[in-house]
């Protein structure tokens, strides 16, 4: 109807994404609430619809339908890329405009979903790339070594992105790589391959996400092996740090931070808020996406003057470094994620996260790339 | 040398994970022809019962805090008690039924299991440091093994001989055996088979319970999956190892343990994601060259 | 003394009666043979007395106790011993294995031993193979060795379901020379399910023959095995009371 | 002696009572009208063709199969390959062999197709696992499950590994879903009344005595691992134009038990019990559902909290289960008067 | 049809215990042949080399001087041989007339066609009244009616038979007695009679052999074994003496 914008969410409310979608959702619905305060969008009051995905794919096709049933003008859809897009394609036959919470595959958007989808993150090879890049420069790392866990696509999104960048480092080398699953209970034979290998690396590119990255991480500490760990977004947050006490020398790159030493102050304001809303400091920098997401959109939908989709899209894709609380966000009528984006660095010394630096890849990962991946 | 000496090492540890994780399964298999599939959530219970009910992302350590010696009776006792409270309330009731429907409502038990977890923990993995410094390695022969692989071998194997000598010599060894088979004529000879089986519940419960512990002080992590795979080859292992041979399920446990281990060495880097492949397909032939399980004795197929 | 007493018991599998009203008596010591025709339910007779099928009516009380309603283990740890019809031995355990689990309930354990080697005289066949997987046995060598397990409980009362069933003729005399010699010695009181009204005669004692689910004709074994009124019973021409 | 009537009219009544059954529930999702009721309906159905598969293979031979998922992850990848528009293809799965990576079938071909090629490669293992009976045939079927996803979850070229395949078409019409599962309970019924179903089941009971009875039990079983294969593989591809993605994850282990569980709450040795336990927990499920999104009572809302929805499904299985054994129809069809016996 | 079946010299041993030595005996069609001997003697072990459920370590299986050891179960009764089993052994889930039907189905019958001539060996063995009962419910001596019932199918060259009338009175086994005798009389096929019911052996058999740890000891008329030193003393109980008064 006219008197309202409606926002549905079909995310889910129970099953292993909702440990993703939830915060990211809590913080969606912050922006949303500041966006109502402040009078509305297009002077409308912006309403919510929720539909549980309950983590399955066919559940998710009917929650999507189900928010659109219910009028949504913006279908979010669950953080991850395999998860959410039964319910993007929904949205997308029926011409609405879908937002993945946090996805980090180049499919979640034009490639696997259509025009009219787009994601709130950055792509993981961003994050394998930054790695790879502020590592050579900033640790002088030369010999890496790449520990894989094939188990999802964003695991190899991170060293897809780590692999584009390693030719463009002069001198840099790949002196040994592995593979392994999440749930490999011991990982002793990977382990015994690095501490074989004739020259130590400087670098450990390991692509992995939680739970499995945790178990890898303290076995490999707990095998003598000290050199530098580089990772994806994915093990940001300190909650498991108490799993590999004192854990230093590790670093990981983050959209924000959420250890309240955010160089910019706002960040910081926002967690507060956080956690004045839930109750709880955000987990992990994965909250963030959802309130650029919500932020991007209405600007967009506030330029276009309307919610119509397509007029919606097309003033999406003309942001170019568009500013926001976690960095600038840019869409094309070719990509709807980022392929380059400003990281924030941070350290893990001695069981204690710290922000240590900032980076943004020298260049931005090719589309053709990313899709051939 | 001492690489073949690691990759051995390498091999035990994880081998004696899953022959831990065999001898359970095994155990009740063996008394009631039950495949247990509730045994991983029990594994997963008893990790988080060191933790406080929390839906946090940040774990609140409650028992996990208690020094060792009363930690570890203190999970015992929880997978202990978890497994004779599924007899008693659930597996009691579907004595003489067929597998099938058994299997089933082991299935459904776990997750009900499983999804009381969720409900109190959330879905997110807790992190837990329990026994750091047993990822020691000690050095043995010019190989380096971390202190609690050493610790996992030795456990598995001490236990496999208690149980087999338990089984094997004890009247209730007996016992447990013979109500496996034949649960009506077992009590018509006086076995008071519900409690030989409760007694294989805790044992089994036990077990799972001592896989837990080695499981969360090798991955600090507390996740609600964390039974489920090792469960699944456990499974496999307990049948191809032959039915009702507790050595079987542990030679077999070590086996596949050996296969993954190996081929993770040998495989080439485009072939490594391959590698449970490769373990699986070993299994079907395995299967096929021996159906009734590698430690069948050839007496115990039955005659025409 | 009375031993066991039946009293008016009903059993029913879903629809069918298989029992309606049984009911009979057995002193200490005695032997008591019954027969009758196929599905006449001397079968479920035997089994509700173990207390595997639980009667809809009626009461059975054995040493004074009533035990309808009680677990089959223990009723056998009172000293009721049973060999089930067809031959159910523990296919994978060894032979020996096999006898010592009758022992179990058993304080006695020099008796205990002592009636393992009279087992294993009575069934030589069993003390050779002692080692070997039971399932591996013929069909009379498992038949000796369900004997052989019930008889190693130390019973007071032992209940076989047809002694003689794939026993060659030689072993049916050694079986029922042992049982007789059993009672003669140590009182075991005898409770068979035989279809051979021969063999009842040739062994005495006291006889009742089953017919739908009733007792329907009762006397001394010698006598009823020659009468008439047994083959009139069986084949069920003129009714018979009890 | 009364003449026996044959075997078709007197078991005939099953098929049709089952195919009402669903008509009705066809009907009422057009009458409902809803966008996600159609396609919980549609869901429903799909789910009655991959029990109804599970029930031709492991109903008649008593062998449980944790392996056909697998075939439903080979019809599902089989109809995404023939269906997907090329352009996306040659993107996404390059290593297709190039007559598939040109081909776009409408999703009416890509189907059977797809169910042709499970039951193809359900041949090739079944030669060598049907040799196998009780608990390690069902340890190699779930051996197969397991080396199924592992390859398709690492093959990058071919499969896309474990990334989810889109563009395959959607379809969200109710009705191709209905004839399906039409098709797929006349094949059970076919298969149950036929010479290979009675052998299987007979061999089932004492597969001693089958074979003195002149019956090859690996060539009936290979028989029906085929035919079920070939609806599990129809049921598969069905499933991916109703979603519109593929993952291999999605057909593994939680499928598996899911669909075993409703066949044997069903009844596993029953065509009807495999239709009526999908349409009751399913049925249960919906309900828990709406009392977890909150169900108004007058003037107070019913809510249940999240997750209780899982611990109370399970709950409901394991007490159906224990009040009866052999599931809710047990071995028994459903007939003009009730239940028969099977 | 086959006009005979023999065993030629076969020998079965299980780890270390000889079940059969170098055993050779014949059964012609049309005749009832006897087998008796001790507990454990090899007898069931002897059928099951004849029927294929059971690999000769030397020796063969002759069918009308065709070697058919080697051959599966299933392609032996294929080849006319028919048997039951010393346990019931029945399709216990379902009902009678399929148990009989399936026989039919394994010997390549349409259902239609299995279930036609089901019923009429009902009738011929007079257990019609049975039929749509399952046959897990049967007492014991209707369970081995329905199992013969069920080797008859599609009248097989040779039946064996072992221990049919176990569990049956008299009067039972007098009726099997002229069952068995209808049935070579009728469907012209060779019976081999396991049993320890001696009368009835006696009764119904033109041959018999007697086994006794693996060996032939013994073979010829009723009245030869009859009078058999050797296989009184090794086989006849004391009372049950040979006049076959225990039935
Ligand atoms: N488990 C069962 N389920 C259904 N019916 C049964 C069951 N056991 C026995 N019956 C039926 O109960 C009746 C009595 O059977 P029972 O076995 O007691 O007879 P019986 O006198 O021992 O016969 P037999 O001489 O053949 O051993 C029979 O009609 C039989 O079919
Ligand atoms: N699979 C086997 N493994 C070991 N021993 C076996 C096996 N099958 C049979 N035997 C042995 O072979 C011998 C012959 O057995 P078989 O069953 O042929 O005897 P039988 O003459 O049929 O006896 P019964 O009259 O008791 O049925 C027995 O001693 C038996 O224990
Ligand atoms: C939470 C993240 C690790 C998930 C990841 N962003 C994805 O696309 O799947
Ligand atoms: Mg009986
Ligand atoms: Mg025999």
């Amino acid at each position: 109807d006219d008197d309202k914008i409606v926002v549905g969410f079909a995310t889910a409310a129970s099953g292993f994404m909702q440990a993703y979608d939830k915060p990211a959702q809590d913080a969606a619905m912050i922006k949303i609430d500041e966006i109502n305060k402040a009078g509305g969008l297009l002077g409308k009051q912006i309403e919510v619809v929720t539909a549980d995905t309950k983590t399955d794919r066919a559940e998710g096709a009917k929650a999507g339908l189900e928010v659109i049933d219910k009028g949504a003008d913006l279908v979010v859809v669950s953080c991850d890329y395999d998860f959410g897009s039964p319910a993007a394609l929904a949205a997308e036959s029926a011409g609405k405009i879908s937002f993945f919470l946090c996805a980090e595959s180049i499919k979640a958007g034009i490639q696997g979903v259509g025009p009219h989808s787009f994601s709130a993150s950055v792509l993981a090879p961003v994050q394998g790339a930054t790695m790879a890049e502020w590592a050579y420069n900033k640790k002088n790392a030369r010999k890496f070594y790449r520990l894989l866990d094939t188990w999802t696509e964003y695991n190899k999104g991170i060293c897809d992105g780590f692999d584009w960048m390693l030719p463009r480092l002069k001198d840099a080398k790949l002196v040994g790589e592995d593979t392994f699953k999440n749930e490999d209970a011991s990982i002793a034979a990977q382990i015994t391959r690095i501490k074989s290998l004739p020259e130590q690396p400087d670098a450990i590119m390991l692509c992995s996400m939680m739970p499995g990255v945790v178990s890898a991480i303290k076995q490999i500490r707990a095998a003598g092996i000290t050199a530098p760990i580089l990772n994806g977004s994915g093990v940001d947050g300190s909650y498991w740090l108490s799993a590999v006490p004192d854990l230093s020398n590790f670093f990981t790159p983050v959209q924000g931070s959420i250890y309240g030493d955010d160089p910019n102050k706002d960040v910081t304001a926002f967690n507060a808020k956080y956690k004045e809303v839930t109750g709880a400091d955000p987990s992990s920098q994965y909250v963030y996406p959802g309130y650029v997401m919500i932020d991007v959109w209405a600007k967009a939908v506030e330029r276009a003057k309307s919610t119509d989709a397509d007029a919606v899209v097309a003033e999406l894709e003309k942001m170019k470094d568009e500013p926001t609380l976690f960095g600038p966000r840019s869409f094309s009528s070719e990509i709807h994620h980022q392929n380059r984006g400003r990281y924030l660095i941070v350290e893990t010394d001695k069981g204690k996260p710290r922000v240590i630096d900032e980076w943004t890849i020298s260049e931005a990962i090719p589309v053709d790339y990313l899709v051939s991946k | 040398m001492t690489e073949i000496l690691q990759v051995v090492f390498d091999a035990l540890s994880l081998g004696s994970l899953y022959a831990l994780g065999a001898l359970g399964i095994a155990l009740i298999f063996g008394v009631m022809r039950l495949v247990n599939f509730a045994h991983g959530d029990t594994m997963a219970f008893c990790v988080f019962a060191m933790l406080w009910p929390s839906v946090d992302a940040a774990a609140i350590v409650f028992a996990g805090n208690l020094p060792a010696w009363l930690l570890i009776p203190f999970i015992l006792a929880v997978g202990a008690g978890l497994s004779v409270l599924s007899e008693i309330i659930v597996f009691r009731r579907f004595r003489n039924t067929n597998p099938a429907t058994m299997m089933i409502a082991s299935f459904a038990l776990g997750f009900v299991i499983r999804y009381f977890l969720l409900m109190l923990y959330s879905s997110r993995p807790k992190s837990i440091d329990l026994w750091s410094n047993l990822g020691l390695p000690v050095e043995i022969l010019g190989a380096r093994i971390p202190l609690l692989q050493v610790i996992t071998i030795v456990t598995a194997i001490a236990i496999l001989i208690a149980l087999t000598f338990f089984l094997k010599r004890t009247r209730f060894g007996l016992e447990m055996r013979a109500a496996a088979e034949n649960f009506t004529m077992a009590r018509m000879l006086g076995v008071r088979a519900n409690r030989v089986i409760m007694l294989a519940f805790a044992l089994s419960g036990m077990l799972a319970a001592a896989v837990a512990l080695i499981l969360v002080t090798q991955t600090g992590t507390a996740d609600i999956q964390m039974g489920g795979n090792i469960m699944l080859i456990a499974f496999i292992a307990t049948v191809i190892g032959g039915l009702g041979s507790l050595p079987g399920a542990v030679f077999a446990g070590f086996l596949i343990g050996a296969i993954a281990t190996v081929m993770q060495v040998v495989l080439p880097p485009e072939a490594r994601p391959f590698r449970d492949a490769f373990v699986y397909a070993a299994v079907i032939a395995t299967l096929i060259w021996r159906p009734n399980g590698i430690f069948m004795p050839k007496s115990a197929k039955q005659r025409v | 003394m009375t031993l066991l007493s039946v009293n008016d018991i009903t059993v029913r599998y879903g629809r069918l009666t298989a029992l309606r009203g049984a009911s009979l008596t057995l002193n200490e010591g005695e032997i008591l043979f019954v027969t009758g025709p196929n599905g006449a339910g001397k079968s479920t007779l035997m089994k509700a007395i173990a207390g595997v099928v639980k009667p809809v009516g009626g009461s059975i009380a054995f040493r004074g106790e009533t035990i309808s309603g009680r677990s089959p283990e223990d009723i056998a740890r009172m000293g009721f011993s049973m060999v089930p019809e067809g031959r159910e031995v523990f296919g994978s355990l060894t032979i020996e294995e096999n006898l010592r689990l009758g022992i179990g309930m058993r304080a006695d354990r020099d008796q205990a031993a002592r009636d393992l080697e009279m087992v294993y005289s009575i069934f030589p066949v069993l003390l050779s193979r002692r080692h070997q997987h039971a399932g591996a046995l013929s069909g009379g060598q498992q038949q000796m060795l369900v004997i052989g397990r019930a008889l190693m409980a130390g019973p007071k009362l032992i209940a076989i379901d047809e002694p003689s069933l794939g026993l060659a003729p030689k072993v049916i005399d050694d079986v029922y020379q042992t049982l007789v010699k059993l009672r003669d010695t140590i009182g075991l009181t005898l409770l068979i399910v035989e279809q051979s009204a021969t063999r009842a005669k040739l062994t005495g004692g006291r006889m009742i023959l089953m017919r739908s689910g009733e007792v329907a004709l009762e006397g001394d074994a010698r006598e009823l095995a020659s009468s008439d009124a047994l083959k009139q019973a069986y084949f069920g021409y003129g009714e018979h009371g009890k | 002696m009364a003449e026996r009537a044959s075997i078709l009219s007197r078991t005939i009544a099953t098929p049709v009572i089952l195919g009402l059954l669903l008509t009705a529930i066809a009907l009422l999702a057009l009458l409902m009208g809803s966008g996600p009721f159609n396609q919980t309906i549609i869901d429903i159905f799909i789910r009655v063709i991959l029990v109804v598969g599970l029930y031709i293979f492991i109903g008649n031979s008593g062998v449980i199969s944790f392996g056909h998922i697998g075939f439903t992850c080979l019809g599902a990848y089989m109809t995404a390959w023939l269906t997907i528009p090329p352009p996306m293809k040659k993107m996404a799965l390059p290593g297709l062999p190039g007559f598939v990576l040109e081909a776009k079938l409408p999703f009416w071909v890509g189907v059977p197709a797809a169910a042709i090629f499970a039951a193809l490669i359900a041949f090739f293992f079944g030669k060598i696992l049907m040799r196998l009976s009780g608990i390690a045939a069902s340890i190699a079927t779930f051996a197969m499950l397991a080396l199924i996803n592992q390859i398709y979850s690492n093959w990058e070229d071919v499969t896309g590994a474990t990334s989810s395949v889109v563009g395959i078409p959607i379809n969200r019409s109710i009705w191709p879903y209905f004839v399906a599962t039409l098709v797929a309970v006349a094949i059970g019924y076919a298969y149950s009344i036929s010479r290979s179903g009675l052998a299987l089941r007979a061999a089932r009971d004492e597969a001693t005595a089958a074979a003195a009875s002149g019956v090859d039990i690996p060539k009936e079983r290979l028989r029906a691992f085929v035919i079920s294969a070939f609806v599990m593989g129809g049921g598969g591809a069905l499933y991916a134009h109703s979603v519109g993605v593929v993952t291999p994850d999605t057909f593994y282990l939680g499928l598996t038990f899911i669909s075993l569980s409703m066949l044997v709450v069903g009844g596993m040795g029953s065509l009807s019990g495999a239709v009526i336990g999908v349409v009751l927990l399913s049925t249960i499920i919906q309900i828990l559902r709406l009392f977890e999104k909150g169900v108004a009572l007058g003037d107070t809302v019913l809510t249940i909290p999240n997750g209780v929805q899982e611990i109370a499904i399970g709950v409901i299985m394991i007490v159906i289960l224990m009040r009866r054994p052999a599931g809710l129809i047990g071995n028994r069809e459903v007939g003009w008067k009730g239940f028969r016996k099977a | 049809m086959a006009q005979k079946l023999a065993a030629d010299m076969v020998s079965v041993a299980f780890e270390g215990l000889r079940a059969l030595s170098n055993v050779t005996l014949e059964i012609p069609a049309g005749r009832v042949t006897g087998l008796i001997g001790p507990n454990g003697a090899g007898k069931t072990t002897c059928v099951n080399v004849l029927t294929g459920f059971q690999k000769p370590s030397m020796g063969r299986v002759m069918l009308d001087g065709l070697d058919i050891s080697g051959l599966p179960a299933h392609r032996v009764r294929q080849t006319g041989i028919a048997r039951t089993f010393q346990s019931g052994r029945l399709f216990a889930d379902l009902t009678v007339h399929e148990n009989l039907e399936v026989t039919g189905v394994g010997l390549g019958l349409s259902r239609r066609e299995a279930s036609l001539k089901a019923d009429a060996l009902l009738d011929w063995i007079g257990i019609s009244a049975l039929s749509d009962r399952l046959a897990g419910g049967l007492p014991y001596t209707d369970e081995r009616r329905v199992a013969i019932g069920r080797a008859l199918m599609l009248e097989p060259a040779f039946l064996l038979l072992d221990e049919p009338a176990a569990g049956m009175s008299a009067e039972e086994a007098d009726e099997l007695s002229r069952l068995i005798h209808r049935i070579t009389d009728e469907v012209k096929c060779g019976v081999l009679l396991i049993e320890h019911n001696i009368g009835l052996v006696l009764k119904t058999c033109h041959s018999i052999y007697v086994l006794d740890s693996g060996e032939i000891i013994e073979f010829g008329t009723p009245d030869a074994i009859k009078a058999s030193e050797k296989v009184r003393h090794a086989y006849m109980g004391t009372q049950a003496d040979a006049e076959g008064e225990i039935l």
